[in-house]
């Protein structure tokens, strides 16, 4: 076991904390639509410094870095508070990936790796509740024909300023059983509707219609005998990168929590001379620990036998919503009336943690989920 | 001991009710139920209607507008208020400034302020809070320099509630920086906002509401008319005064109970992803059963404080209602959110047509997730439970 | 509304309050048997202070108090941690109270309120887990003539002492229906095996076994008709005195740890200079203000309408138990080390809220009969 | 970054449980799993059974007697025998006393004891605790005065475990009241047990069980070579340098896990009044989901500090280590008593009877309520929850 860096790992993280450090600026860059100036440049640039690649295969001109690498990135990404449609890009990836050979998958990886397209995960429904398996939405072949979408998607997250989606949506497989195959969908065709609306992070997102939109059949990506289980995967896989984010975020609020309690004079004392206060800071940072820890755990079961992975990946995820809601929401209470402040960077963490403690899974889902597995 | 409401207080209730459940106009209601921060107009209006009914100010003395009403006829009629999905009346006049006046303003303050709070035509603010002076009032830097007969006052107040619906500030001052605040150093102005040298200054907070202002005060001069009661160096008096009072109401009962009713509604209709209700979940189950026991036990301790009468309050106790309180609002309000699954993401702006929201969201999501932020503050104004904790272990044990 | 205290309850407190202050001795009394010579005038002194007549109905030679004020005895009695089969007694009155005029009835009154003898409820089975209705003691009665009791109790509290037991046993009612009904049972009879241990409170408990044990058609003290119900209000009465006893405990701790945390010096400081603690007292305070009201509102239950009661005593119990685990443990966090050992008092408030918690109905027992009857 | 164990790792932990599970005793396996004290016995013979293989202290250097073990090996050594319910060796000789001497002992002093703390000839008590010095050590009150070229010890000490099994004790005196107790005002000696001056009371703890003591030293003569390390004023460092150590092995991650593994097989038996097991309710489920969950973070935050090597272990995670891993213990001891309802009111006397237990009660109610009612102390022994926080505070953010 051993929990140290590789060269390579530091080096990825350090391009984050660099290109955060030099002048990134969360307050400018929230609730900016896509093309925006500032997002274009600055999504140039993470295409310039390879994160946009990351996920990509290495025979296809990616980085194929490991889950762990991208963990570490996301941690990075979290202490930044870094706001931009990464996740999707670096999922949708994956997804493409999988794809068989076609000039389809091609432009796709290219575009995503170059920064010039966009691609947001569209699998939520109205009655999913984050399951990948409930979903109304259909598609419709005939043979090797055209392929007909037909359904509703909801919190498509990122998807206000996406080029495509990635939509899931039941249909037979070639044996004629019922499957979910996964479909890229443009966004600027005929029949595809964007309702768009921002969340409370910051970031946007999208609901979106498809009424008898016709795709060809290159646009299924993945076919409905392999649909759910790589969508379980990336379900997964989304979490893990996510509970990153959340521990860089943490990390970050209690940094900046412990900074303003040394500096933050009530009654004629800095705050840190309040016991209360600096032991609320040291359950924070326990919590905290506890979070890297269920991080590093949960990453080791995603390099671990199948059946494992889902019941780790919600202990990993549970811990990582109660650790958030304690850190991030102390982070705010311990600034007081300033932590309130939409002006003021700490909320933010907080509102982070709370967007990712709903997405891909929330609390109620991975507690289920992970009961049902319980054994004695 | 007599531990049920009396048949006069029950008939007391009925009669409330029917009046209060006609007069909310229905749109208003919705506001209310959406949960976001209350108009000026609805404000103004439900103000208004209340005046008119003589129900303006029920917690006043008879002689100043209030009803004669016992406190816990007084909850009842909150109680009716917030089941009705009536707003809460601004609080800066009704709750703060108005027993202020009544208790220890002069008969000319009385004459000109008292009936224009009670009628809504004026809306006030409370100048307390300042950048350095958040949990320590004792710390307020905004000064007060005498000129003439009159006084120049300069500063800055942050957390300015409803600045920017206000007419007029009561503002807390220094006026004397050779004693210490707590013995005489400070000082109640009331002032218009409404002039040169005031300047507010928005605040959104989390929600991404305007709620709260950052008020600043260059050279506004006042007279003697306008330091609350006329007599210089009485400002730590005045807000202690306010503390006890603001910390019961803050326990915030009757809205949470409403607020859950709702929230139970809401977890019959939301549905997982097997198509079973919320409601229907042992662990959703399990935590609104946790929210409605804690809230139960509050509103018996708010009985039990009322029932002693008027004005008693025990201090601890009454920091112990705000602890409780605030956290209840926090539960249900996350909690709903948690109901909401992810659409409980969207952030709304748009409060009459929600067209930020997902396309889907039945009306109920409105204001969810902005309030489930917001509520973040309850543990945080009035006091942050920190500071009422100090309050109860020097109150209630000496230490 | 009225939470003000009549003249009598004021004297009915200060005969409690007056009894522990001169003289009474936890420590002495806990563990003691039934038959231990300071046991015995104990119960003498209670039975003439009129502690054992509360619950006899007036036209009984009783004082028929009314449940409001035996919370407030039991509260006091909580408040000195008084050790002694109060409960089971002043439960067992009020049950015999309710059997039809016969000369059992009137001889068994007259020995609980004069202190002679003592009765214990033996209600619980292995397998009921609080539910008086799930039980495998059966009774039969052939007409009129004498009962056959067949069965087996576990954990009757106070039962290592009693004189005798009221048992509930399933038996045919008059019309053939099933039922429950309750049987008053000596101890010392044939057929009667008695197996006595300790509680962690320093009370004793017995199970009890009944092999063909022949009783007089008296000893049906409530017929199979009406049993269930009267155990279901005798059941919440007891969840609410417990709930009283339990508030005058938490209140006791509280006061007892304020005054260690004044006078224990460590780190050259009293304790209570370190905000932590003092505040930790603080949330114990808010707790036990929490529980004094919840037991308030469970009293206005009971003398509200028969649907409401049950759940209302749930809701009761639960924030006792919660606030009595928060209240007593950090009384014994408080005190440290010297919260541990066993020769100090205030662990002992903590067993017996632990006890308490157990006793008529647990957490889960509660929780689940209240969320079974929560409306939207 | 490698986040798995390696296969030598897997296959160490293969050969040391095979050894494991032949080598504990079932008498000896089923009193662990009851969760009383340890008795003196089961102590030595353990510690005898290990001492043979080679294996009583892996954690000790080599030269010592240690295995050579890594770090991580001896967490899969520690987390075996707690899967097959041996006891642990008793703690104070091997894990405190035993690194002080070879650390800090003269070479007389590590020829004289560590052997036979090693193969638990001897046992040995700590003599740091007093009445007036519980979280503050600096307090420490029992003296040590110079009387020719030797010391008379007196004071007393509370709180001592194991002080009625201990043929030793390590005691902490002041042997200069002149200078600061942190600046060489402090002492550690090591004497008998067993001599005139030495009285050993029980106290008995919550769970009525016999596992502290109170000591009272009455001029107790010791030598120049009982001073350890042979240097007065070394005491303050001494105690430091246990400090970090007892944190991290008092996560108790290994028994923890045992302990729960032993709760869900008792939740599957245990059932609800319907006659539904208790591990099919979903509270009980999530209760368990949760501490499953705390658990499993305890364990990897302990994985993380081992695999950086020993001994270099951060002070403030070491005590969140102890912080978190009280509370999982008490979770758990809580969650078995509330799973065997009312049974679970017996207190045990008789281990291996059980006669006062309820009759139909399983072998596993034993030590149930004993042990839940001990574990209230995990919070408070070897530094409270409060201590750690502060030092976290401290050396996590120089707060």
């Amino acid at each position: 076991m051993d929990f140290s860096l590789t060269d390579e790992q530091k080096l990825l993280r350090e391009t984050v904390s660099r290109y955060v450090a030099s002048g990134y600026d969360f307050q400018a860059m929230r609730g900016k639509p896509v093309d925006d100036p500032l997002n274009v440049s600055q999504w140039r640039t993470f295409a310039e410094l390879g994160w946009l690649a990351l996920t990509v295969p290495e025979q296809d001109g990616g980085l194929g870095a490991s889950l762990e690498d991208v963990a570490l990135f996301f941690e990075e990404i979290g202490r930044g508070l870094v706001c931009a449609p990464l996740l999707s890009t670096l999922l949708s990836a994956i997804i493409v990936s999988k794809a068989a050979e076609s000039p389809t998958r091609t432009e796709a990886l290219e575009a995503l790796m170059g920064g010039e397209k966009k691609i947001a995960l569209a699998l939520e429904e109205a009655g999913s509740r984050h399951d990948p398996a409930v979903l109304t939405t259909r598609a419709a072949q005939n043979g090797s024909a055209a392929i007909t979408l037909n359904g509703r998607k909801i919190v498509v997250q990122d998807g206000a300023g996406a080029d495509g989606f990635l939509v899931s949506a039941q249909m037979p497989s070639k044996d004629g059983k019922a499957g979910v195959g996964i479909l890229l969908v443009p966004a600027n065709i005929e029949g595809v509707e964007i309702r768009r609306y921002r969340l409370i992070d910051g970031r946007d997102a999208a609901d979106i219609g498809f009424e008898n939109v016709k795709l060809a059949s290159e646009s299924l990506i993945v076919p409905p005998a392999e649909g759910l289980s790589v969508l379980q995967d990336t379900l997964n896989r989304a979490s893990i990168l996510l509970a990153a984010e959340a521990l860089g975020a943490m990390e970050a609020a209690i940094s900046i929590t412990a900074d303003y309690l040394r500096t933050r004079q009530q009654f004629r004392r800095p705050l840190s001379d309040f016991q209360v206060l600096t032991h609320r800071l040291s359950d924070m940072f326990v919590k905290a620990e506890h979070a890297r820890s269920m991080v590093y755990r949960g990453l080791s079961a995603m390099n671990g036998p199948q059946e494992g992975r889902d019941k780790a990946v919600s202990a990993t995820m549970i811990a990582i919503m109660q650790a958030g809601d304690f850190v991030c929401g102390n982070a705010v209470q311990l600034h007081g009336g300033v932590g309130m402040a939409d002006e003021n960077k700490i909320g933010h963490f907080y509102k982070r943690l709370r967007t990712i403690g709903k997405s891909y899974g929330d609390f109620n889902w991975h507690m289920d989920r992970y009961t049902r597995q319980l054994t004695a | 001991m007599d531990l049920r409401f009396t048949s006069e207080d029950e008939a007391f209730r009925e009669e409330v009710r029917a009046f209060v459940r006609k007069a909310v106009p229905a749109d208003m209601a919705r506001r209310t139920r959406q949960g976001l921060h209350t108009t000026k107009e609805d404000l103004k209006l439900w103000n208004r209607i209340l005046y008119e009914k003589g129900w303006a100010a029920p917690h006043w003395p008879k002689e100043f507008g209030g009803t004669g009403w016992s406190a816990l006829q007084i909850y009842l009629f909150e109680e009716e208020c917030a089941a009705a999905d009536a707003p809460f009346l601004s609080y800066f006049g009704l709750r703060l400034l108005g027993p202020l006046l009544y208790t220890f303003g002069t008969p000319e303050q009385q004459e000109k302020y008292i009936e224009d709070i009670l009628s809504g035509e004026t809306f006030w603010c409370q100048g307390f809070s300042e950048p350095s002076a958040g949990s320590d009032l004792a710390a307020v830097k905004t000064t007060a320099v005498r000129d003439g007969d009159g006084w120049v006052i300069n500063g800055q107040k942050l957390w300015t509630t409803e600045a920017h619906y206000a007419d007029k500030m009561f503002c807390l001052a220094r006026t004397d920086t050779t004693v210490k605040p707590q013995k005489g150093g400070l000082t109640i102005f009331l002032f218009d906002m409404n002039q040169p040298g005031v300047t507010v200054r928005p605040i959104l907070t989390l929600d991404e509401e305007h709620s709260v202002n950052e008020v600043f005060l260059d050279n506004i001069r006042v007279g003697p008319e306008d330091v609350l009661g006329g007599e210089i160096g009485q400002g730590w008096t005045h807000a202690k005064f306010l503390l006890g009072n603001e910390r019961v109401t803050n326990a915030q009962v009757p809205r949470s109970k409403r607020d859950l009713e709702i929230l139970k509604k809401i977890a019959l209709m939301e549905r997982d992803s097997d198509g079973v209700p919320m409601l229907q979940k042992p662990d959703i189950r399990q935590r609104i059963a946790q929210i409605e026991i804690d809230l139960a036990g509050l509103e018996w301790s708010v009985l039990r404080e009322l029932a002693q009468g008027h004005g008693e309050h025990s201090a601890p106790i009454a920091s112990g209602l705000k602890i409780v309180g605030s956290e209840i609002q926090q539960d249900i309000a996350t909690l709903l959110v948690d109901l909401l699954g992810i659409k409980g993401l969207a952030v709304h702006t748009d409060r009459e047509q929600a067209n930020d929201l997902p396309a889907d969201a039945p009306d109920y999501v409105v204001g969810a997730a902005a309030r489930q932020l917001f509520m973040r503050a309850a543990t945080i104004y009035a006091g942050t439970s920190e500071i009422q904790r100090g309050i109860i272990a020097k109150q209630a044990f000496g230490l």
